[in-house]
Parts: C-alpha cells; sequence; structure tokens
C-alpha cells in the first residue's frame, strides 16, 4: 500500500481554519498535499450530507475544522456544530461507517503550525487504514443494482 | 394457439428449472431471511418456494424495473452526445412460479406502455420474458382476483401455467408459442395426462368490478373521498408494492462530465407528483390522490386502455400501514 | 434501429434574447441537418427542452411553423432545469424532444376574427399561434391582441409588441397591473379583465385564445361570457407538469384526459366536462 | 360503556372538539384509525393492545384540522408528540383535547398540558424494551458486520417514504428530499442513495424522535428503521440527558447547545 496517495477532504470555516490554513503556508511550514479545503463561512454551515457525499465521490478521508468554541465568528455556530458531530459520529458508528477516517478539530486563525499537525496525522492514519475500500464499494454496487438488467 | 394440458412430477420440475436456469435468468421466489417472499435471480430450485401467498413486491420489475436507464449521455462546454442503450442486450428472462394475478399484470402494464406509441423499453423486456404461472392453493382476505374478472388459476399472462395437485405433482398448461417451445426442448419431463382434481384455492367475489366502473364515473365529487381517506398519510408504498403502478419519473444524474437519464418508479399518492414550479398543486390534498389512484385503475383505464389497473392481488391492501383497503373501498362504491 | 422515444434532439443555441431579468428566449437550431429535416410542428404543440445533467422541462415551442430553420423557446427561470437553461449562452448545446399534444384548429377558424388575451408568461404559447396566423394574415378577420403583464418589465417580446404595434392590421392593446407602469407607459393601466371588458370586442363570428395565470383567466371568463362568447368559442391550454410527453408516466392526468396527449389545447367547452384537477 | 367513549361522545355533544381520532376496528377486522365527528358514532372508537399507530401524524394533515378542533386518543408517544408539536410550533396547545390513555390502557383524565407533562415525566421515557435489545445485539457487531447488516436492509428500501409520511415529527410540508437544487439524496432507489436518505432521516429526527417505532412498522418492506432513530434517541440521551417530547418548552436538541457539552474526539 505504500503507493497509495489518500485523498482527503477538507471542510473548513472561513473565519479560524481557513485563515489558520493560510498561515501555515505563509509560515512556510510543509504539510501533506493530499487535502483538498473547501471553504465555509462557518462550522454550523457544514451539512453531515456533505461528509457523506465527500466519501461517495472517493475521499479516503475527512477533515472538519473551525474556530476554537467561544471564538465562533456567529457566536455560536461551533457550538451547534459540536452537538450535529457527536450525534452524527454515534450515528455512523451504529451504521459501521467508519469514523475513524474522519478528523475533526478546532484551529483557529493563528494554529498555522497546528493545522499543519492536524493534515499530516491524518494523512499519515488514512495511509495506515487504506482507500475507503467498502464506501467505494456500496457506490458501485449500487451503479451495478442498476444497470444488471441492461 | 391451441393449449395443451400435462403433467409434471415434482423431480421433472426441478430438472425443468435447471435446465431453464441453464440458458437463461431465471427469477424465482424465496423466503427471505425475514420470512417475506421475494423474487430472486437465479436461487438454486431448493431455495425456490412454491408455498408462498404474495411477495412483498410485485414482479413487475421483471418489465418495469425500479430505475430503467434511458440512455447515457456526456456534457460538457464543447461537446454533447448522447449513447443509445443497446436494447439487444437486455436478456432473457424466465420468470419462475408468479402467481395468475402478477402474470395478468403484463396485460395491465402493456396496456399502459403500449398505447399510442410502444414504450420499446418495456416491449423489449416483455419480448424476452417467458412466463411460467403457478396456481394458488393459498389465498388470505386481501385476495380478490375473482372481482376483478381473474381467478386463482387464470391464465392470462402466462405462458405455461402450473396447477398444484393433491400429492405434489403439477398439471402444466402450455399456453402460447414460448411456452410450447419450452415443452418442444424438454418433452422427457412432461406426461399425458387425464382427468386430474386441482388443488386450487377459492376466493370469494368481493365486488363487481364493472358495477364499479359504472358508478365512479358519477363519482368524482362524492365525499366519498374525503370521508374514506383521512387517515391516508400519503407514502408511496401502495403503488411501490403494485403489479400495475407504472407511474414514473425521468432524471438525470451525472458525475463530472458523464451521465444518465433513467426513469424511476413514482407515485401519485405523493404530493411532489403533480406540483408546479409555481407552487400551485392540481391535486393539493390527499384525498384527491387517493381518488385519482381509484379512479386511474377503475375508471380511467377501462375507458383510455381498455383494461382494468388492477389484478386484485391485494398488495396495497396488506402492505398499507394505516389499513386503507381497496377491495373494501370499491365494495362501499358500488354500493353508494 | 430506429431513435429511442426518450432521446432528444441535440440542438445549438444560435441566440438568446432577455426578455425580463428572469425570462429568456432562445433560438435553436438542430445539430444534425438530416433531424431538421424531418422535424415540423404545428401552433400550440409543446416540446421537452432538457439540460443534460439537470432534466427535462415542458413548454411550448414559441415560435411560428412557418419559420422552418429554427425553433424558439421561451421561459422563466424557476426550478432546476431553467435555471440551468438560463446559464446557457449561444453555442451550447439543449436537448429537445417533440413536438408533442394536439394543435390550435387554425384551419377551422379561417374567416374569423381572432381575439387573443394573454396574461405575463403565458404570450410565449401563443406567440406561436399568432404569428402563424399573422404569416396568413389574408386567411383571418380581424385580429385583437390583449396582453397583460404585472409591470412594464414584466412584459415580454417588447420589440415584437412594437411590431405588432405597427401594423395596421392588427389591433394590439397592452396593459400593466396598476402600480407596474412607467413614467412614459402609453398603454393600459389596469388587470386584463377589466381592460377586456373596456375593449369590448365583438363575439360575432370571433374565435377567443386565452392564456395566463389561473387567477386571470378566473376572472376573464365572466368577461367573456358578458360579451356573449360561446364556450366552444373559447380556447385555452392547460399546463400540466409533465414528464414523458406521451401518455406514459401518468403525471398530467386530468380525469381520463392526458394534458399531453389530447391537449395542451383544449376549447373551454372541453375544459368544462374536466375534473377540476389542472 | 367504555369510558373512552363516553368522553369522546361528552366532547362531540357539548362541542368541546368538532373531531374525535381515534381507532376503529374496520369491517375486515383490522385497527385503523378513526376521526368521528358524529357523537352518535362515538361507540366504535376502541382502545386495545392492537392500537399501536402514532396517531399524532394526523394533527398536521390539512385536511383533518379542518374539520375542526381535534381530541385525540393519545398513548404516551402521542403525548410526546404533541409536546414536541407544540414546542416546534406546530401545534397550540388550546386547540386539542388529548384522551390520554395510560400504559395498562387506562382512560386518563388529562385536563390539560401540565397534568400531561407531570403523566409524560413520571413514564419510562426510554426506548421501548423489545427495541432496545435488537440495539444492544446491534452494537456489539463490529463495524463491517454493522456497514453489511445495514446495506443489506437498505437494499430493500424502495423510498415509498412510507417511514417519513407515518412519522409525526416529519410533518415538513417540503421534505429535504424533494428538494432538487441541489438533489441531495437520489431520486430512484439504490443501496447507497437508500442509505444516504436514512441517515438524513435519522439525522433530522435526531434529538426529536420519540422512539413510537412507527416508522419500522409503516416500512412496507420490514427495514428496521426505526432502530436509527432510536439508537440516537439513547445517544442524545447519554450526551445531553435530555428525552424529546417532555415539555413544550424544549428546543430540540439539535438547534441549542450547552457551551459544555463533552465529546471526546475534537482535536
Amino acid at each position: 500500500m505504500s503507493d497509495f496517495e489518500p485523498k482527503i477532504v477538507a471542510f473548513v470555516c472561513n473565519w479560524c481554519t481557513y485563515a489558520g490554513a493560510d498561515l501555515t503556508g505563509t509560515s512556510r511550514i510543509k504539510y501533506a498535499s493530499n487535502v483538498k479545503i473547501i471553504r465555509f463561512p462557518c462550522t454550523g454551515r457544514i451539512d453531515f450530507m456533505l461528509l457523506l457525499k465527500a466519501f461517495a465521490n472517493g475521499a479516503d478521508g475527512i477533515i472538519v475544522s473551525g474556530c476554537h468554541p467561544n471564538d465562533c465568528h456567529y457566536t455560536s455556530g461551533n457550538f451547534h456544530a459540536k452537538r450535529r458531530w457527536i450525534v452524527f459520529k454515534e450515528l455512523m458508528d451504529f451504521m459501521g461507517i467508519d469514523m475513524n477516517r474522519v478528523t475533526f478539530s478546532w484551529v483557529s486563525a493563528a494554529e498555522g503550525a497546528k493545522w499543519a499537525v492536524v493534515v499530516n496525522t491524518t494523512v499519515t492514519r488514512i495511509r495506515e487504514l487504506g482507500p475507503y475500500v467498502s464506501y467505494k464499494e456500496l457506490v458501485n454496487k449500487s451503479v451495478e443494482e442498476e444497470v444488471k438488467n441492461e | 394457439m391451441e393449449t395443451t394440458r400435462k403433467l409434471i412430477r415434482k423431480q421433472s420440475l426441478e430438472k425443468l428449472y435447471n435446465q431453464l436456469s441453464a440458458s437463461r435468468k431465471i427469477y424465482a421466489p424465496v423466503i427471505a431471511a425475514d420470512k417475506k417472499v421475494e423474487y430472486k435471480y437465479n436461487p438454486s430450485f431448493a431455495d425456490v418456494t412454491f408455498d408462498h401467498l404474495r411477495s412483498t413486491l410485485s414482479v413487475k420489475n421483471v418489465v418495469f424495473p425500479k430505475v430503467e436507464n434511458l440512455f447515457y449521455y456526456s456534457n460538457s462546454k464543447t461537446e454533447s452526445t448522447i449513447a443509445d442503450i443497446d436494447l439487444n442486450k437486455i436478456p432473457e428472462v424466465v420468470l419462475w412460479g408468479a402467481h395468475p394475478c402478477d402474470t395478468a399484470a403484463f396485460d395491465t402494464l402493456r396496456s399502459i406502455f403500449c398505447w399510442d406509441i410502444t414504450d420499446e423499453f418495456f416491449a423489449k423486456r416483455l419480448e424476452k420474458l417467458v412466463v411460467i404461472g403457478l396456481s394458488c392453493h393459498l389465498s388470505d382476505e386481501y385476495c380478490f382476483c375473482t372481482s376483478v374478472g381473474l381467478s386463482p388459476n387464470s391464465i392470462k399472462g402466462s405462458d405455461i401455467l402450473l396447477s398444484p395437485l393433491q400429492n405434489g405433482d403439477f398439471v402444466a398448461d402450455i399456453l402460447t408459442e414460448k411456452g410450447n417451445n419450452i415443452l418442444l426442448s424438454s418433452t422427457e419431463l412432461f406426461e399425458s395426462i387425464g382427468e386430474v382434481n386441482l388443488n386450487i384455492t377459492e376466493v370469494k367475489q368481493k365486488f363487481n368490478h364493472e358495477q364499479v366502473t359504472a358508478k365512479l364515473a358519477g363519482a368524482f365529487e362524492n365525499p366519498f373521498w374525503v370521508a374514506n381517506s383521512l387517515r391516508c398519510i400519503g407514502c408511496g408504498a401502495c403503488a411501490y408494492v403494485c403489479p400495475t403502478c407504472a407511474c414514473f419519473d425521468i432524471q438525470d444524474e451525472t458525475k463530472g462530465k458523464n451521465g444518465r437519464r433513467y426513469r424511476s418508479w413514482d407515485s401519485c399518492g405523493f404530493g411532489l407528483f403533480t406540483l408546479h414550479t409555481s407552487g400551485h398543486n392540481p391535486r393539493h390534498v390527499q384525498s384527491q390522490r387517493w381518488r385519482q389512484r381509484i379512479m386511474h385503475k377503475f375508471s380511467y383505464m377501462p375507458d383510455r386502455n381498455k383494461s382494468l389497473g388492477c389484478v386484485g392481488c391485494g398488495r396495497c391492501s396488506s402492505g398499507c400501514p394505516v389499513d386503507m383497503n381497496i377491495a373494501e373501498q370499491l365494495e362501499a362504491l358500488q354500493n353508494i | 434501429m430506429s431513435d429511442s422515444i426518450y432521446k432528444p434532439y441535440l440542438m445549438e443555441i444560435e441566440s438568446v434574447i432577455e426578455e425580463t431579468s428572469d425570462v429568456r428566449t432562445y433560438r435553436l437550431k438542430f445539430k444534425n441537418t438530416a433531424d431538421a429535416e424531418k422535424f415540423s410542428f404545428k401552433a400550440g404543440q409543446f416540446g421537452e427542452y432538457s439540460v443534460l445533467g439537470e432534466g427535462e422541462s415542458t413548454f411550448c415551442v414559441a415560435s411560428s411553423p412557418t419559420r422552418k430553420e429554427y425553433i424558439e423557446c421561451t421561459f422563466r427561470k424557476a426550478g432546476r432545469v431553467t435555471n440551468a437553461l438560463a446559464n446557457l449562452e449561444p453555442g451550447d448545446t439543449v436537448g429537445f424532444r417533440g413536438p408533442y399534444g394536439n394543435t390550435f384548429p387554425i384551419e377551422q377558424w379561417e374567416g374569423k376574427n381572432l381575439l387573443y388575451i394573454a396574461g405575463g408568461i403565458a404570450l410565449p404559447p401563443m406567440r406561436c399561434l399568432i404569428w402563424n396566423t399573422i404569416d396568413l394574415r389574408d386567411k383571418y378577420k380581424d385580429i385583437t391582441i390583449v396582453y397583460g403583464a404585472r409591470t412594464v418589465g414584466d412584459l415580454v417580446y417588447k420589440h415584437e409588441l412594437k411590431e405588432w404595434e405597427e401594423r395596421p392590421d392588427i389591433k394590439l392593446i397592452t396593459t400593466v397591473d396598476p402600480g407596474g407602469q412607467t413614467p412614459d407607459w402609453k398603454g393600459e393601466i389596469g388587470f386584463v379583465p377589466a381592460v377586456l371588458e373596456k375593449v369590448a370586442p365583438s363575439s360575432k363570428n370571433t374565435i377567443a385564445i386565452l392564456c395566463g395565470p389561473p387567477v386571470m383567466i378566473k376572472f376573464t371568463m365572466p368577461v367573456l361570457k358578458k360579451l356573449g362568447f360561446q364556450d366552444r368559442d373559447i380556447y385555452t391550454t392547460l399546463e400540466n407538469r409533465m414528464k414523458c410527453g406521451f401518455g406514459k408516466c401518468g403525471r398530467c392526468n386530468v380525469g381520463k384526459v392526458f394534458v399531453c396527449k389530447d391537449g395542451p389545447v383544449f376549447s373551454y367547452e372541453q375544459i368544462l366536462t374536466l375534473p377540476e384537477e389542472y | 360503556m367504555n369510558s373512552l367513549n363516553t368522553r369522546a361522545k361528552e366532547l362531540l355533544e357539548n362541542k368541546t372538539a368538532q373531531v374525535i381520532i381515534g381507532y376503529e376496528e374496520g369491517p375486515t377486522g383490522v385497527v385503523r384509525p378513526a376521526f368521528i365527528t358524529d357523537a352518535a358514532k362515538a361507540d366504535s372508537l376502541i382502545y386495545d393492545e392492537r392500537c399501536v399507530q402514532n396517531l399524532a401524524v394526523y394533527l398536521t394533515k390539512q385536511e383533518v384540522k379542518r374539520l375542526g378542533k381535534m381530541a385525540i386518543v393519545a398513548t404516551l408517544p402521542v403525548m410526546r408528540s404533541i409536546m414536541m408539536l407544540i414546542s416546534e410550533q406546530q401545534l397550540f396547545a388550546e386547540n386539542i383535547v388529548v384522551l390520554g390513555i395510560s400504559a395498562e390502557g387506562k382512560l386518563l383524565d388529562v385536563a390539560d398540558n401540565k397534568v400531561m407533562q407531570g403523566y409524560i415525566e413520571q413514564s419510562d421515557l426510554s426506548n421501548p424494551a423489545k427495541y432496545k435489545e435488537l440495539i444492544t445485539n446491534l452494537n456489539k457487531l463490529s463495524p463491517e458486520e454493522k456497514f453489511l447488516y445495514w446495506q443489506k436492509e437498505l437494499s430493500k428500501c424502495i423510498k415509498c417514504y412510507a417511514c417519513r409520511q407515518a412519522c409525526p415529527m416529519c410533518y415538513c410540508t417540503r421534505c429535504s428530499v424533494e428538494v432538487n437544487q441541489p438533489q441531495w439524496i437520489p431520486v430512484q432507489s439504490n443501496t447507497h442513495g437508500n442509505m444516504e436518505w436514512h441517515i438524513l432521516r435519522a439525522m433530522h429526527l435526531a434529538g426529536r424522535c420519540i422512539s413510537c417505532g412507527e416508522c419500522g412498522r409503516a416500512c412496507p418492506v420490514g427495514i428496521p428503521c426505526h432502530l436509527l432513530t432510536m439508537h440516537l434517541t439513547d445517544q442524545v440521551y447519554n450526551y445531553f440527558k435530555v428525552y424529546a417530547g417532555t415539555s413544550e418548552k424544549m428546543s430540540s436538541v439539535l438547534s441549542t447547545y450547552e457551551p459544555n457539552d463533552k465529546e471526546s474526539f475534537i482535536i
């Protein structure tokens, strides 16, 4: 599996983590390049469906990151998000969808170094877990179900 | 074609099944882990049930799959192409052990898909289908085939109809050219037969469908519809388990620049079915949708498609979470 | 093998006209000339327009069947498909299936006066018919068009309205709802039914063709009755939701009628026999 | 005569309610919801162990509401649904008369919402025992086994949306699956799309599900989809110590928060 390059999608909030990731770059901190960053106004805006869509479209791992508690630009978006992720994680665990592939983190605009750590540890972990074969199979199987009669 | 009656013994039936499944796909009923009956492609003969009452879903998906791809496309700023589905790739299928209500439904579906212009997807699937029906020796309070002009051993839609005998053997009525071809390719399995007593269930007639149709012509504004559909919760279960419901949706699904247009089952019971983009909905409450369901099957179709839109299988009623019993309602409608 | 009944013709957008802020007209040309040669339609028929990847949407052919080189469609941005359509530019591809449905019986109308009454975005389905009868002008007597919209900005086909206005053989009355006028507005101000009553066209030897939102139809019908129009001399189109266009998908059932096969053109006499599910 | 019938009759006679939503036995012997508007017909109301449907689903239905002020035969799940509907402003307490039914099947005197709240609070609000066991068993499986189990179950889904329609809390006039810009959930049925739908449904009911099990009962193909929402009911209690439908003032768990909500997975 040494040549496996994980595809990671990061859903980040505009005000903290996105700025933090910027800082990582401007501070010239090197980190894994497997991550595709998608910017949202707030973690509260990150719908759980987006995570499922990321997996469905081939992501092997996901990062969800926003402002630390009490630092939300909109006061409480991240608190709401926290509750949502607690519940979502339990549902995913119940259904056997691998939550080890999802990293949730708080990365502030000043934590450029932390962002690099978050990405690197995620990439390392996903590298160990390998591609998310079972989810990809589910998606492919569903397409096959529909063409089998052709 | 002249029909022939033959005897086929239980052990020969297994041979016939295996011979058929060697050359084509065979779709037969099995009892699933949750005790529900479902049809599966190519189960082993040992798993095939001959004692099922009704499967949860009908068998209409052999000719009208829940998803049917209509074509593939590729679309980008610079180029758009459409690739047809090769209908010749549609496989030959033997439908095994479908009850007479389900086999009769193919005629109903044909009257929908092939009136005016022919729907080539449906027509091709039907052409490639051989139907081995199975008369019913079981029935329950939801069955009402005899009320819609059918019976537990009616031959409509079958190429060969198997009917059980008390001793476990079967009578095979060879009904069509397709059925005869099967007989000819496996003559050694069929024996000649004299007078026999078939083990067929009795289904009580609940209403007269012609009278219902006549009554419905003037029943559109009747308060019956609201009074009897208040409990309808507006799910699509009745339509999706129905062997003759054929309303569909057409959708696109794209990944990157490639995609497909497909049709999928839909239900007139959904509010979204008729909702305009403007927000206007011609059938905006559930009673109108329930009325549409019954009117369509028992009034509009006899008029437009020259067929009754119901085969009396009872699935919609047994599957309904709130006991919207169609036979009971039709019985009441006959007497309004 | 003949083409699938679900397969659209591929058309290229030749030109775009911005009618209002959310209404556009596209002139479409067949990409395949063989398709163009075998294609023909009549006034009143409609088609399924598609953006591959977004789906299909049903609306009329807005150009006249007498103009053969192209078809035109006019649509308002409303749902998924029309929004996607509105994002296209000249040169882009649109799918088209059709023509479907019945037609206006214009041959039967020869020698009669025609009264067109349209509201808002309902002019496009009538435009095809209007141009069709204008192109055959000498077969018809007086042509009167009453067209209303909410505001001046919502009037579609502004360039053509001007052309019709300038023609001596057409009487055009345009109106906007009270408050919808601009300082330089020279047309009528008021709702279509009221304006129609004021104009009071004769019902003698006249066919009225009425298209508009349900509320306009509701209030215009009594006016037409008052003017002496018979139910059989009033025509309109029904706009039920459709998917297939050829009487299979079950969506446009109004009673036993399929709007896609038996319609979209109905006389008011026919409409009265239908259950109110349109 | 049964006290439920007497009470229903009274309500209709003195015009306290225009319609009684309850249960009756249909002509084929199957129990079904009944909408009684005529006092003379109040006798047909029944209540026994076969009366399991959550009738609260009708409280938000246009055509039922049109009949006038509603009285409803309400077991514990129905009472909790009513609380939820009031808290989500889908229903006004003064527009409804509750004919409470105790766990023993006896008619309760639910004079007002305070009484109902009291009754709910002293009841066991956790998931019914038969479902608890199923959830526990599922939780014992490995992640791979769970994934396969749900794939197998959800492959049966035909997208008839009976689960949604049967649920009193799924009252949205336009469900997320009916929104097509973007098309979150594929229209057709396939295992993956079905799974997305059931995840979406469970998430939208998290902290709102009142454990009636109606979704699973309504499913024509027998998917135990109620276990998904019930599992979340367990977890919501576990983390946030609330059960849905206990007060008309509560706000749903996912639309509120506590700054000190505990979790252990965010780095």
